[in-house]
């Protein structure tokens, strides 16, 4: 699959991964999010920017647990509370928030 | 009685696939909250070894995934001082919060464990 | 504390050195799979090392003769050891 | 009596993962509990639903699926590990009918998951 986006074609996967995480730029987010319904707020922002700054850092996507233990350190408990981040990502923080920060999907294994 | 995990590395980085594959137990065990300790001797100690890139031979750079382990929970980093001395090896790793432990101690950590896997 | 071993390969393959410092005088170890090669073998009988057995048909199926050192067991013995050690370390 | 879980990370072409399958039968016959065998690495080829044996050879794949069949042992396979090593299209919406019967697909989860029930767990 792909997405046409500023005059170039964007390869994803069938669930709608980027396959090359170096094409991402901030105005795709929100059409990544559209397939899904989804409209991005500032909280979603919040996690969308912290994930890929993980991924870039240690390149590997937070499994949850993982990434609730290293927002809390930036963004303080409430925000980093796994019932939030659901409430944000209702189908999975991980998985949602890193297909429109352009991650790669996490492992099935997580 | 809970079950505690020691991961055993004793291979170099890049040659076998061993030193990702224990990562990837050690963050799963890591999430979910079984008390995981990392153990490194013989060539494993180079897992540790700063400035190594990865991106030059092609592969992904899973090392700066070691920086992440307090995410999981792991905190137990231990290095055996005779592997290192055999090589050497400079205690100068890339990530911090690395126990350099003398064979004795080493070994003696290891064993407290319920659950030794060694990769 | 007592941890059993567990040898597969001959040490020609594998550089068992990082392993052998694991050894505590009351640990056990068994030699199974290629394992069994290593049941004469000079770094072995160096430790001169009390509770070493051996799978008796991993043994003799590559012809290797065992002496007094080891002792040899059938493969169920391995499930006792395993419960009868607080850990095993897969000399891998 | 305790209960033992197996890691089992050798091919089924390799005479070490008979060995982890004896080991399996004889925990069986025991008066222990084996609780599920973990197939990791190139263990996962063991549930490879294509690989076949010439007549005159073991089959350990088909050694697996009795004791799974016979005693309900759950065979886990490392599903990043199954990918990796092309089990079965990564696309696939049910991968686990790629599969050989009687292996199952898992996440290393499952492995945190036979941690916490094992007394013993066994690296073979």
């Amino acid at each position: 699959m792909a997405i046409e986006f500023n005059q170039q074609i964007i390869e994803t996967d069938g669930q709608g991964y980027l396959l090359d995480h170096t094409q991402w730029s901030e105005e795709l987010a929100p059409i990544l999010a559209q397939t899904d319904d989804l409209t991005l707020t500032e909280s979603h922002w919040e996690v969308i920017r912290f994930v890929r700054e993980f991924y870039l850092t240690y390149n590997t996507s937070p499994a949850i647990r993982a990434l609730t233990k290293a927002m809390k350190a930036e963004f303080g408990e409430e925000k980093a509370s796994s019932r939030y981040l659901y409430r944000l990502f209702p189908e999975g923080p991980a998985k949602q928030a890193t297909k429109y920060a352009g991650l790669p999907k996490p492992a099935r294994c997580i | 009685m809970t079950n505690t995990i020691a991961i055993l590395n004793t291979r170099a980085p890049f040659s076998h696939t061993n030193a990702k594959e224990a990562l990837d137990v050690a963050l799963i065990t890591g999430t979910y909250e079984i008390p995981t300790s990392l153990y490194f001797s013989g060539d494993g100690v180079w897992q540790l070894i700063n400035n190594q890139k990865p991106s030059e031979l092609a592969v992904k750079d899973f090392l700066k995934t070691f920086a992440a382990l307090e995410f999981y929970d792991i905190e137990e980093i231990y290095v055996d001082k005779p592997s290192l001395e055999q090589r050497g090896l400079a205690a100068n790793f890339h990530i911090d919060n690395v126990t350099v432990l003398d064979e004795l101690s080493f070994a003696n950590s290891l064993k407290q464990h319920s659950i030794i896997l060694s990769f | 504390m007592t941890t059993l071993h567990l040898i597969r390969e001959s040490s020609s393959q594998k550089d068992f050195s990082t392993y052998i410092s694991l050894v505590s005088t009351n640990d056990s170890i068994v030699l199974l799979d290629d394992g069994c090669y290593n049941a004469n073998s000079h770094w072995l009988t160096k430790l001169n090392f009390k509770n070493l057995y051996v799978i008796e048909r991993h043994a003799s199926a590559r012809a290797i003769p065992l002496g007094d050192n080891a002792k040899s067991i059938t493969s169920d013995t391995l499930v006792d050891l395993i419960c009868q050690h607080n850990n095993s370390i897969t000399w891998n | 009596m305790k209960n033992i879980a197996l890691l089992v990370t050798t091919p089924p072409n390799s005479h070490l993962t008979k060995t982890a399958y004896q080991f399996a039968l004889d925990v069986l016959a025991s008066e222990h509990h084996l609780i599920g065998v973990f197939f990791y690495q190139q263990g996962v080829i063991n549930g490879g639903k294509y690989i076949s044996f010439p007549s005159d050879e073991v089959n350990v794949q088909h050694l697996w699926q009795e004791l799974n069949k016979d005693h309900q042992l759950s065979l886990h396979l490392c599903s990043t590990a199954a990918e990796k090593f092309g089990l079965f299209p990564a696309e696939l919406v049910n991968p686990e009918t790629e599969l050989a019967e009687g292996f199952s697909l898992s996440g290393l989860g499952e492995l945190a998951a036979l941690i916490n029930k094992a007394d013993k767990l066994v690296q073979l």
